[in-house]
């Protein structure tokens, strides 16, 4: 007789996290935790709370103010062996530390002819929504998906949300985990044999024939309530869900377009400059003859974002405005 | 250069109740914020001021109306004590047009040109290279201003601290910093951000006049910011002022506090900045029967007004989201 | 009899915006340049040399090795009145200063709600191709282009290098003008009274009827190259100089290319996330059914930048390489 | 913690020759770059170390091969030091696939990971940070290895040498902080670019252990690294050695120079410290006539051996350009 397997239990991207946190220590143990207020305080967003108690200062490091110092330390630990885990608080506090990241992880592999790789995973929460204000609602992991030299994540679903640490602490090279802010508290099904997920493909989160929203991370549950509202009007979106922003996976991106003919890209970073962009790009040259018309982008308005309320919902791309978009794209460009 | 503080200044009580009704001022507004953030008025991220206000309201008492500030998100006392209206700063905190910010900052960036209260930044020792540069801006033109930089400890460990600190003596110039050593930086105590922990001394360093002072006496606030003000006024160039200090409330309005403990908090409370110039005051005969009282009833009013201000302010029409990214459209 | 106006002289890129930083000293009090070693060592690339002994130390200020904390100062200077020009040596040195560019520069104006403008004009060199390897060879202005709040100038002839700074300087707002390294040196006619110039617009440098190249500074060159062994095939190209890349002047792009129906971009920097896919993306939105082919993009490849000189010049986009993609595009697809 | 000199060491001048015959080594394979640079064999940046040999001999001297160095762009005479051979030195700038980084890095990017020598780091003080990590490694580990951190006293002015001095003495790394003080940044004296120009007591400011030595005298460099590195090891936490010494030549290979004048580079000659050694060694008896001579005839073979092997080298084929850019492909 075999027990009944446990079904799925309701969960957190913030548990998700913790719980992807916790196995990483606990089955590596050259993986260590560093971060401003990652320890004592809990974690800024209680992604680590009670890791420093299972396991101790040593292991679940409180950093000082100090992101370069700290990164850079981090890089450093890894090419001696260690295999850090490096919380940046947020995307924000990041900019003191990219030049650490760029020209040390980055390049420290291929500068030095293939002899230091930087088995290091830098977390952050990224992202707009909860009204921070200028500095700190940035969403800047698409410019992180410009660098050669490292990996760029972003879950988007519970699944990834706990998979991604394992296989990104497993990889030799640097990789970069962005957790959207506004996700922490989201809730759904999770099932308790969970574990690591695969790093190298785009998802096609639901499918459709009409047209394809191509988005990540904080924009993934826009982008499928926005396939929902669609549906009322008769058009069948696909989701893509990007996952891995560096390196793109153009092929999932292709070859859904190519069956769809038209797409949507939704972005919540400023759109001039944008990951979206890219995605843009990457669709005009390779599926250029697959189009039925050009392909769109819904993203971020182009300001330091505001605190109030009603202008920050407003520079961020609504599932209505992803709706609005994907109707244009289909009856304008029947 | 020295890190002890300075002979206490002789109290000055006659402006002493001032200072007091000031510092209530600070306390009673923030009060208020914390119910007006239970019901949802205010969001994002807001820190109190909770505990320090004997800092900026014994600082502020030394600067002149044409020197300038420069701010963390934990400013709302700054504000105040700079001179801006309880009215723009509740309204900035409701999102609105009438604040300070016209609702673009919230809690973490409340601005003010015509008083130079050059924010509220959000980003742990961003603001003390702008300070440096108003400085030198002053210094350039041969103004006699000063700049007043305030920071957590915290900030100390950033690499931009190091970098102003540095230009500042190195330029000698006309800023004063002061540090608002709280001894935390959100979970973090001092001693587990900062080797040496004398803030002072670290800041001596730098070949910068510094001392300490007790962060919790207003008059020994005050003076000592004269000090410092009166010094780098009369081209001696910048100084570090450590206040020791301590914030009764959480971090942020999302902090469980699980890195001091109640005790820890209460013993500090025995400290409390308004009660200790209170007792001083009426100990004194400086404060009558019945003043209190009617302190706290005018600042009620005043908070009353300025909540109902910002209430009927109205909203930023959405149109103009973009209107103040550039000062100068292209063509 | 008035004397014949003196014809043009010949100069340097360097010399240029030597004369442009002179210029500028003189005519606008509140001016002064900042930065590393811009007074007693003459400028990293010679540029400033000679304007300490004009101007004093005061106006021509050496600062310590702080790129955060002298940016800033900047800012803060700008915002009590002063027009400061600050140099950073190179773009690469950039990343330390990043935080005080985007969460200060560009983000006070909207955050303080229209109250404090930043007059600031910064300077930096960028670019590779020098052998200079991956710490020093980054081509970072497209991410510049990303912040809402800036502008971003990138001269790519010796009118620009000598008329931009003026112009940027009597802007309200923060300018960033990137100076590739590679022209320093480059030698060419400029008119005596050459001066200011606009700063909004993009420029047509040559015209062509088959297909547009799309670049600006470093690469101008190299696209007007290609041009000329295009036309050899008999191929007919215009090149579109985008001088300011943000914002970006879609309006001539999109014109030129309604024109030519054909486009390459040209943009030396690591091409995924790069300058070239928002330009692609813009044409793709805005002149779709203008298009008869793909637009095509050559970029720099995505490796931190090699020292050993085949391999940087491989990682870099050669004239030959641009006339081989607008080949492709006009011959396959014809 | 102090920031006076230490007691110079007995002269140990038995080892003496070993010591010149490096720093000689460093000389000639440098003054050879120079040549190899001006026919265009060497091209990028270059940055000489010539007059500084000193403190990388000595330096090197006192570790141990299974310690860590992490170092400048700067750096020729430190990885010859720490044993990276000629060949791979110069076949590096030679930009071959037999140079120590495969003709990746060039003279600014020397690394050698079978020798620990972790870079030639050309962004000012980013090898700071790194050298805190390795230090911490070390630490988690249990390995009692030590971290050499070389950089100029420009580099102190960055905020990543304050981040890095905390962290390291907060966490009491066993990571030697080398300070090379050669008085200038590029053109920018030390004066006009520290408020506090005795380094070592800059340094004491984070609580680390600090003092400076005389960088021209190879034997009291190679006691101050091996006092500061037995610290570090034994467990004492971070040092700060300031090593006063002077480049020779140009910052770079475009450098005109103008901001020191030849007079005070000529004094500097004077103290020239393999001439210094050389003629204590003389004295001393310790070196015998043509000794000298054929330590000269053994380098410049040495040295003839590298560039024949450099001009003889490889090159990484065009297809590999991107090979070494993740060491895991996507699948
Ligand atoms: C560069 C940066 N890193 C991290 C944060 C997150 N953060 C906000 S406040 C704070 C603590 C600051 O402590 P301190 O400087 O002592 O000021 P206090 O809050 O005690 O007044 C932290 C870590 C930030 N805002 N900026
Ligand atoms: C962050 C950064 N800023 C500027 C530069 C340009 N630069 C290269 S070396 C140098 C001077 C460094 O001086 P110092 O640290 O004293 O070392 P030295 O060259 O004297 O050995 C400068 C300004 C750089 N490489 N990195
Ligand atoms: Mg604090
Ligand atoms: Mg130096």
């Amino acid at each position: 007789m075999t027990a009944p397997a446990p079904g799925p239990t309701t969960t957190t991207f913030r548990q998700a996290y913790r719980e992807a946190l916790r196995d990483a220590l606990r089955r590596d143990e050259l993986a260590f935790l560093m971060g401003e207020d990652v320890g004592m305080y809990g974690g800024c967003f209680g992604v680590s709370t009670g890791l420093l108690e299972e396991f101790g200062p040593e292991r679940v490091r409180d950093t000082p103010l100090s992101e370069a110092g700290f990164v850079g330390a981090g890089i450093g630990a890894a090419l001696n062996g260690m295999h850090p885990i490096v919380e940046v608080m947020t995307v924000n506090f990041s900019l003191l530390a990219l030049d650490q990241i760029m020209n040390n992880a980055a390049s420290m592999l291929h500068m030095s002819g293939g002899q230091f790789n930087v088995p290091l995973v830098i977390r952050m929460t990224t992202g707009a929504g909860r009204q921070l204000a200028a500095q700190h609602s940035h969403s800047l992991e698409g410019w992180f998906g410009h660098i050669p030299g490292i990996r760029v994540l972003a879950p988007g679903t519970l699944e990834d949300a706990r998979g991604m640490l394992w296989t990104a602490l497993q990889d030799p090279d640097p990789v970069l985990i962005f957790e959207n802010g506004r996700l922490y508290g989201t809730e759904g099904e999770l099932a308790p044999d969970a574990g690591p997920v695969e790093i190298d493909h785009a998802a096609v989160r639901r499918a459709g024939t009409d047209l394809t929203l191509i988005t990540y991370g904080g924009s993934l549950p826009r982008a499928l309530e926005a396939a929902e509202l669609l549906l009322a009007d008769g058009i069948s979106a696909e989701v893509v869900d990007l996952r891995t922003l560096r390196p793109l996976d153009t092929t999932t991106i292709l070859a859904s377009v190519s069956r769809t003919h038209r797409a949507v890209v939704v972005d919540e970073a400023w759109r001039t400059g944008s990951l979206s962009a890219e995605v843009s790009a990457r669709i005009m040259e390779g599926a250029f003859y697959e189009l039925d018309a050009p392909v769109a982008r819904v993203c971020g308005a182009e300001v330091p974002i505001p605190y109030a309320q009603h202008l920050e919902q407003a520079a961020l791309p609504q599932p209505e405005d992803i709706a609005l978009a994907a109707r244009e794209l289909v009856q304008d460009h029947g | 250069m020295t890190s002890t503080s300075p002979v206490p200044a002789a109290p000055d009580l006659a402006e002493g109740r001032r200072l007091l009704h000031e510092m209530l001022r600070l306390r009673r507004f923030e009060e208020r914020c914390v119910e007006l953030y239970s019901a949802a008025r205010i969001r994002g991220f807001m820190h109190l001021y909770i505990g320090e206000e004997a800092v900026a309201v014994g600082a502020m008492a030394s600067l002149r109306a044409d020197d300038a500030a420069v701010t963390t998100y934990r400013e709302h006392g700054h504000a105040l004590a700079k001179g801006l209206s309880a009215r723009s700063i509740m309204a900035e905190m409701f999102g609105r047009v009438e604040g300070c910010s016209r609702g673009h900052g919230g809690s973490m960036h409340l601005f003010d040109a015509e008083r130079r209260f050059y924010g509220g930044n959000a980003i742990v020792a961003g603001g003390l290279p702008l300070a440096v540069g108003l400085a030198l801006g002053d210094k350039l033109r041969g103004l006699d201003r000063v700049t007043a930089c305030y920071f957590g400890e915290g900030a100390m460990a950033e690499g931009a601290f190091h970098e102003s600190m540095n230009l500042a003596a190195l330029w000698s110039l006309p800023v004063v910093f002061l540090c608002e050593n709280n001894l935390y930086a959100m979970g973090t105590a001092l001693t587990r951000s900062e080797s040496q922990t004398d803030l002072a001394l670290k800041a001596a360093a730098y070949e910068v006049t510094s001392w300490a002072v007790d962060g919790m006496d207003v008059l020994a606030c005050r003076a000592a910011s004269r000090r410092a003000v009166d010094i780098a006024r009369a081209g001696g160039g910048p100084c570090f002022v450590e206040y020791r200090t301590y914030r009764f409330r959480a971090h942020s309005m999302y902090d469980p506090e699980l890195y001091r403990s109640k005790e820890e908090v209460e013993r500090w409370k025995q400290r409390d900045p308004i009660d200790a110039l209170d007792r001083r005051l009426t100990e004194a005969g400086y404060l009558a029967d019945g003043e209190r009282a009617q302190m706290e009833t005018e600042i009620a009013g005043e908070i009353d007004d300025a909540v109902a201000y910002a209430e009927e302010g109205t909203q930023e029409p959405v149109e103009d989201l973009t209107r103040y990214v550039l000062r100068r459209a292209s063509s």
